[in-house]
């Protein structure tokens, strides 16, 4: 279904926030206490290196200038030398966002199959038991404390039971000895399993929770009375004229929950030792590394602004209604 | 008494009124051309007459009566009411303005606030005009309730909306109308939500109402009959254009546009066969 | 034998404060190919009587007597699973909210295809596409349309569609509930004509359930009158507009603006709606009847027969012989 | 602004909301805590033992289990757990409540007056909304962490009901759209009523229950976030909180040996975000006027 002038318009829309964004990301490290110098430029370097950085950066420059600089550098993919890593931060996040991506697309995807056919299952038997239970459940999933819950699994199916390795991603030995690809792709499954059971638990109490509710005001309206007026059988009535209506806003909420799940994420690839960004991003936080947070923090909004703007497309191309 | 032409007896005058509706925008651009609701018409209410305005949903109608209410702002042309122009008012002469053209609402169970008991509902207005003192206000309240059939007034004050039905409301929200005693009321179908045995009801209070004050009424409705029952004079609106004006008979008994003449004959009626 | 005869129906609705008796005591006859109307206003349980012949009552409603005798047999006494084999196939409704009543997300003609296949599974692509052409044609959508998604759809269109729906499986009987409420007065009039053209042309029996006399005037030949929850008076077109005799039937026309009786027009001193909640035998519209004098106080209504078509209920035979009220 | 009807709204309201399991359950527990939290007024007088942040029972350096002294044992340098756990419950309550209260009144109204203005001035608040909405609020917490230092509980509060108004505002805008419309508000118009007249006597009373509901769902995040950003070491050093303490627990290597110190602090957490959240579910069922929906003959 081609609709481009609602694809550009969606464009243009996130470029104008992502670059407010990156303004008013300039503007708080400038504005902040300390010399911008002293946190954009390691002081363990030579003075040759720290002059190259300075200039390149253009730090010794009025702030209008520093600014255009900094926007061109962002553009170029110069975001400066990690403190920690000695390196350009780019090179560094970039290694990080593909655990990340890994992580949250697994969780999300399967949190929201999930969710969406519990909730469904729960609003059509609106107040039984299994509703109850259900709904029940579902709310204590989503207000439980993620590094508590994390810890908690971590203790009992990781340390207890020994189930799952106790955090990383790989066992370095098995990387080291040249194993098949298949032993290996098995290794980080087996890694995954605890981060995502943790996210997949946590996001799948909202999934439930609004597509229930979303279903139940779907059933109210006036083609769903329609479709049982045909003779329709129930179970076609609820999977196909109820739940297709009834995903569309659950969809959209999976965009503007997604700052929600980042919070989330970074703490459980904090808990889990796993090297996606929100774990390098608390590092870089914890260690003043600036140039690396700020590398951080502009990929994860990057990372949000995509998603919610594929989000919005997929939203596009489900609803006829939509057209530009 | 001076002989007084036609001009001179006009209460409210609109030339070349239009009204452009602009789509929605988006990051400030317009996708689509703007919705033309009124295009260019000409009216002329007289003094102390019910006038109709006749015509389907999206005729721009209800435009009109938005606009002389004061709700919103033409486009383009000008509203004279009384001779003056009605679009620069502002302040003080627009509050006197307000005081002096009131309007009734068409759905009885949106045009109360639920928050606000009947007293409250019908001293709004006197208080925003700042008329009268406390106990005259509320014996002016008392006494317009009593007025549009909800007596003892006195009962009624201390309700709230939804203890009232959809007739009882809408006799509420005449009162707030009249309770200014305005010289010009806009009434967009008054009764088009109500069973017709109340809706009768409600015309032939609207009617005692004219003449206990001499009001002039623009009575804007979908319904010919209802028109032809209510009203002097008889606008025929379509598509944002004034297709026929004129008296209540001579529309019914002689229509000239062809728009009218199909809205005639597809009234239903009791016509026992085909 | 009729098609359709109700008997003694009596419908409730649980509420917080009670049982509410919204169908009272109903009975009628729809023969085959026949036409009924059903007038009332708010309240009066002309709706009610529509989702029962469906089975599609809410969940706080229950049957609380009677029969619904149809080809046969007692719709009553249906499960869910029998019922599914009956509506659609055999009764068919046109809703009131044409504008929602079709499905957004998916194109139109898939939304009549699936009424057709549900009842039909083994019905050939060839005859799926050939009916739904009879379909389109009969109800006046161009066939270009037909792939639409309803928001692409005029009103008017819409209600075309839904009436598509209704005729798909060639139903012995359509109910119509306000079908044309929404629509302005030149598209109703085109969908008033399209329902009977439809009606005479099937030989369908049709249930036409309206707030507007005038409206079901136009399209049925018998009409009866409803009156919190009752029917207080039944007759041919004719004889309910030409002589009504119940003096509800009176004030309702005496109150209806239409361009050709505005002379005819009184004002009724109506008072409060009658309370539906208590059980009683009374009379229900004493307490806003202008012919209500102290006798009928206390009695219960019967039905007077006026016509072998023409009946009324009231307290006062003398009255409704007698023809117009007071008078 | 708090009329008759509002009370009486409000009565029947409560009537269905005390019925429901879940409002029923959602009180009892929030009571629970708020004991709790009075209590730690009181702990560290018994004994400066008991003081959360600085009782250190000389007896024992080492982290220990319950005993009579220690109900639910000490942490490794021998503070009480279960003063601690008081000394959290009222940390939460403050920043919950506040945060959220502010987040409220920011969002209403930002909601109402953009909703109510429209034009440019609704696009370019809702558009700020839009941005401050897609942005993770304790990713931000920590940037700013990072580049002023640790920040006070206050600070942190302010920070939270800023990061968190958008969703508010966006809800009670609607609102308010549909209300802008209503006849009552157009007739009070006609009437001459000032715009401020109208926002606060006819549109105010209309979204405020609304407000209450969102506040419900804001006590929860503003909680959550701020655990989160303790237990990552970027809380307020002189205040005790549940998330500092899971902080303890972990960053001292505990998390497998002691789980007497580590299941209490996210218990809590969980069970007092659990409480509102039930609150605000029960809250909208009452609210939710489809489900109340009596049946109607027409």
């Amino acid at each position: 279904m081609a609709k481009p002038g609602y694809i550009l318009l969606k464009l243009v829309e996130v470029g104008i926030i992502f670059f407010v964004i990156l303004t008013a990301l300039f503007f708080l490290f400038r504005l902040s206490p300390g010399d911008p110098i002293s946190k954009m430029v390691d002081p363990m370097l030579t003075p040759e290196d720290m002059a190259h950085l300075i200039q390149q950066m253009g730090l010794d420059r009025p702030m209008w200038e520093q600014y255009l600089i900094y926007v061109k550098n962002f553009f170029t993919g110069h975001l400066g030398v990690s403190f920690h890593y000695g390196e350009p931060v780019e090179t560094i996040i970039w290694d990080k966002l593909k655990w990340t991506i890994l992580l949250f697309t697994t969780s999300t995807v399967l949190a929201a199959f999930v969710g969406v056919f519990l909730g469904k299952i729960a609003a059509w038997h609106k107040g039984s038991r299994l509703d109850n239970v259900m709904s029940i459940s579902a709310l204590v999933c989503y207000t439980l404390f993620i590094p508590w819950f994390a810890l908690l699994l971590l203790w009992i199916l990781g340390f207890q039971w020994g189930l799952f390795p106790l955090g990383g991603v790989l066992t370095p030995a098995l990387w080291i000895s040249n194993a098949p690809l298949i032993t290996r792709i098995l290794d980080v499954l087996h890694h995954l399993m605890l981060p995502l059971l943790t996210l997949f638990v946590i996001n799948l109490g909202s999934y439930l929770l609004l597509m229930r509710s979303s279903m139940l005001s779907v059933l109210s309206e006036d083609y769903i009375l329609t479709a049982r007026a045909k003779g329709l059988s129930e179970k076609v009535i609820r999977n196909k004229h109820a739940a297709r209506n009834a995903a569309l806003p659950v969809i959209t909420s999976v965009g503007l929950s997604l700052a929600f799940s980042i919070n989330g994420g970074a703490l459980t690839e904090q808990i889990f030792t796993w090297p996606g960004i929100g774990k390098e991003l608390i590092f870089a936080v914890s260690n003043n590394d600036y140039p690396l947070a700020q590398a951080c923090f502009l990929l994860i909004a990057l990372v949000v602004l995509c998603a919610n703007l594929i989000v919005d497309l997929l939203y596009a191309w489900l609803d006829p209604r939509i057209t530009y | 008494m001076e002989k007084t032409d036609t001009k001179n007896r006009l209460l409210v005058e609109l030339k070349q009124v239009t009204k452009a509706y602009a789509p929605k925008k988006r990051w400030f651009v317009r996708s689509s051309q703007p919705v033309l609701a009124l295009n260019s018409i000409d009216l002329g209410i007289e003094h102390g007459e019910v006038f109709g305005l006749v015509g389907q949903s999206g005729s721009g109608k209800t435009t009109t009566g938005r606009l002389l209410a004061k709700l919103e702002s033409p486009t383009a042309g000008e509203i004279y009411f009384d001779k003056t122009p009605i679009s620069q008012l502002k302040g003080v002469r627009l509050k006197a303005y307000r005081s002096r053209v009131q309007m009734i609402f068409q759905d009885p169970y949106q045009s109360l606030n639920p928050h606000l008991s009947i007293a409250e509902t019908v001293l709004e207005p006197l208080m925003v005009q700042g008329i009268g003192t406390r106990d005259t206000r509320m014996e002016k309240v008392v006494h317009t309730l009593d007025l549009v059939g909800l007596s003892p007034g006195e009962a009624f004050c201390h309700r709230y909306p939804h203890q009232l039905s959809g007739g009882q409301r809408q006799r509420v929200a005449i009162a707030r109308a009249i309770v200014l005693e305005p010289q010009f009321i806009v009434a967009d179908e008054p009764t088009s939500m109500l069973d017709a045995t109340i809706a009768i009801q409600l015309f032939k209070l609207l009617q005692e109402i004219k003449e206990t004050f001499g009001m002039t009424f623009l009575f804007i409705t979908h319904n010919l009959a209802a028109a032809r029952y209510m009203c002097d004079r008889i606008a025929v609106i379509h598509e944002g254009h004034i297709v026929e004006v004129n008296t209540a008979e001579n529309i019914i008994r002689h229509p000239e546009h062809p728009y009218t003449k199909k809205l005639i004959k597809v009234q239903p009626g009791f016509k026992y066969g085909r | 034998m009729s098609l359709l005869s109700v008997e003694n129906l009596s419908i409730g609705y649980q509420t917080k404060k009670g049982m509410l008796k919204a169908v009272d005591h109903i009975r009628f006859d729809l023969e085959e190919g026949d036409s009924l109307g059903f007038v009332g206003e708010s309240g009066c349980g002309k709706t009610t009587i529509g989702m029962a012949l469906m089975g599609l009552l809410p969940e706080n409603a229950e049957i609380l007597e009677g029969r619904i005798r149809f080809q046969g047999r007692d719709l009553v006494l249906l499960t869910e699973p029998q019922w599914r084999q009956v509506r659609g196939a055999k009764v068919a409704m046109i809703f009131q909210s044409a504008m929602n009543a079709l499905n957004p997300v998916f194109p139109v003609d898939e939304q009549i295809k699936e009424a057709i296949v549900t009842h039909q599974p083994d019905i050939s692509d060839a005859d799926l596409s050939e009916r739904m052409k009879q379909l389109f044609d009969l109800v006046d959508i161009p066939l270009a349309r037909m792939k639409n998604y309803p928001h692409e759809y005029s009103g008017g269109m819409k209600q075309r569609a839904v009436i598509a729906m209704a005729l798909a499986c060639d139903p012995a009987l359509i109910i119509a509930d306000e079908p044309t409420t929404a629509l302005d007065v030149i598209v109703q009039d085109q969908i008033l004509r399209e329902i009977k053209m439809v009606q005479q042309k099937t030989r369908t029996g049709l249930i036409f359930i309206s707030h507007d006399i005038a409206v079901v005037a136009s399209v049925c030949e018998r009409i009866c009158v409803m009156y919190a929850g009752q029917i207080v008076e039944t007759g041919t077109r004719k004889e309910v507009f030409k002589s009504p005799r119940h003096p509800y039937t009176q004030t309702l026309l005496g109150s209806y603006l239409s361009l050709d009786n505005l002379k005819d027009i009184k004002v009724p001193d109506m008072k409060e709606s009658p309370d539906q909640l208590t059980d009683t035998n009374e009379c229900r519209f004493s307490g806003a009847c202008p012919s209500c004098d102290r006798k009928c106080a206390g009695r219960s209504p019967e039905w007077i027969e006026i016509s072998p078509t023409h009946q009324a209920f009231c307290c006062n035979p003398g009255l409704i012989r007698r023809g117009h009220g007071k008078n | 602004m708090l009329n008759k009807y509002f009370m009486l709204r409000f009565y029947k309201g409560w009537q269905i909301f005390i019925q429901n399991p879940l409002g029923k359950t959602g009180v009892i527990i929030l009571g629970v805590f708020m004991v709790m939290a009075i209590a730690s007024f009181f702990v560290p007088l018994i004994d400066p033992m008991y003081d959360p942040m600085t009782g250190i029972d000389p007896d024992i350096k080492l982290s220990t289990g319950p005993s009579l002294t220690h109900w639910l044992g000490t942490d490794n340098v021998g503070r009480d757990i279960l003063a601690q756990l008081l000394e959290g419950a009222k940390v939460a309550f403050v920043v919950g409540l506040s945060a959220a209260f502010f987040s409220i009144v920011i969002g209403t109204l930002v909601g109402m007056i953009a909703g109510y203005a429209g034009g440019l001035l609704d696009a370019s608040l809702m558009r700020l909304a839009d941005i401050i909405m897609v942005l993770p609020s304790l990713v931000i917490l920590l940037i700013l962490a990072s580049l002023f230092g640790q920040f006070n509980i206050w600070i942190i509060v302010f920070i939270i009901a800023i990061m968190r108004w958008p969703a508010v505002s966006r809800v009670i805008r609607s609102q308010t759209l549909s209300l802008k419309h209503r006849p009552f508000i157009e007739a009070s118009r006609v009437a001459g009523a000032s715009h401020v007249r109208i926002i606060f006597r006819h549109i105010m009373p209309n979204v405020l229950p609304l407000a209450f509901l969102y506040m419900t769902f804001r006590v929860t995040a503003a909680i959550l976030v701020e655990a989160a950003l303790s237990f990552l070491g970027f809380g307020d050093p002189s205040q005790v909180s549940w998330g500092m303490m899971l902080q303890w627990v972990w960053k001292s290597g505990h998390m497998f040996q002691a789980p007497y110190w580590l299941i209490p602090p996210g218990l809590c957490i969980s069970l007092l975000t659990l409480a509102f959240y039930m609150l605000g579910r029960a809250m909208d069922e009452v609210l939710d006027p489809r489900l109340r929906k009596e049946g109607q003959s027409g």
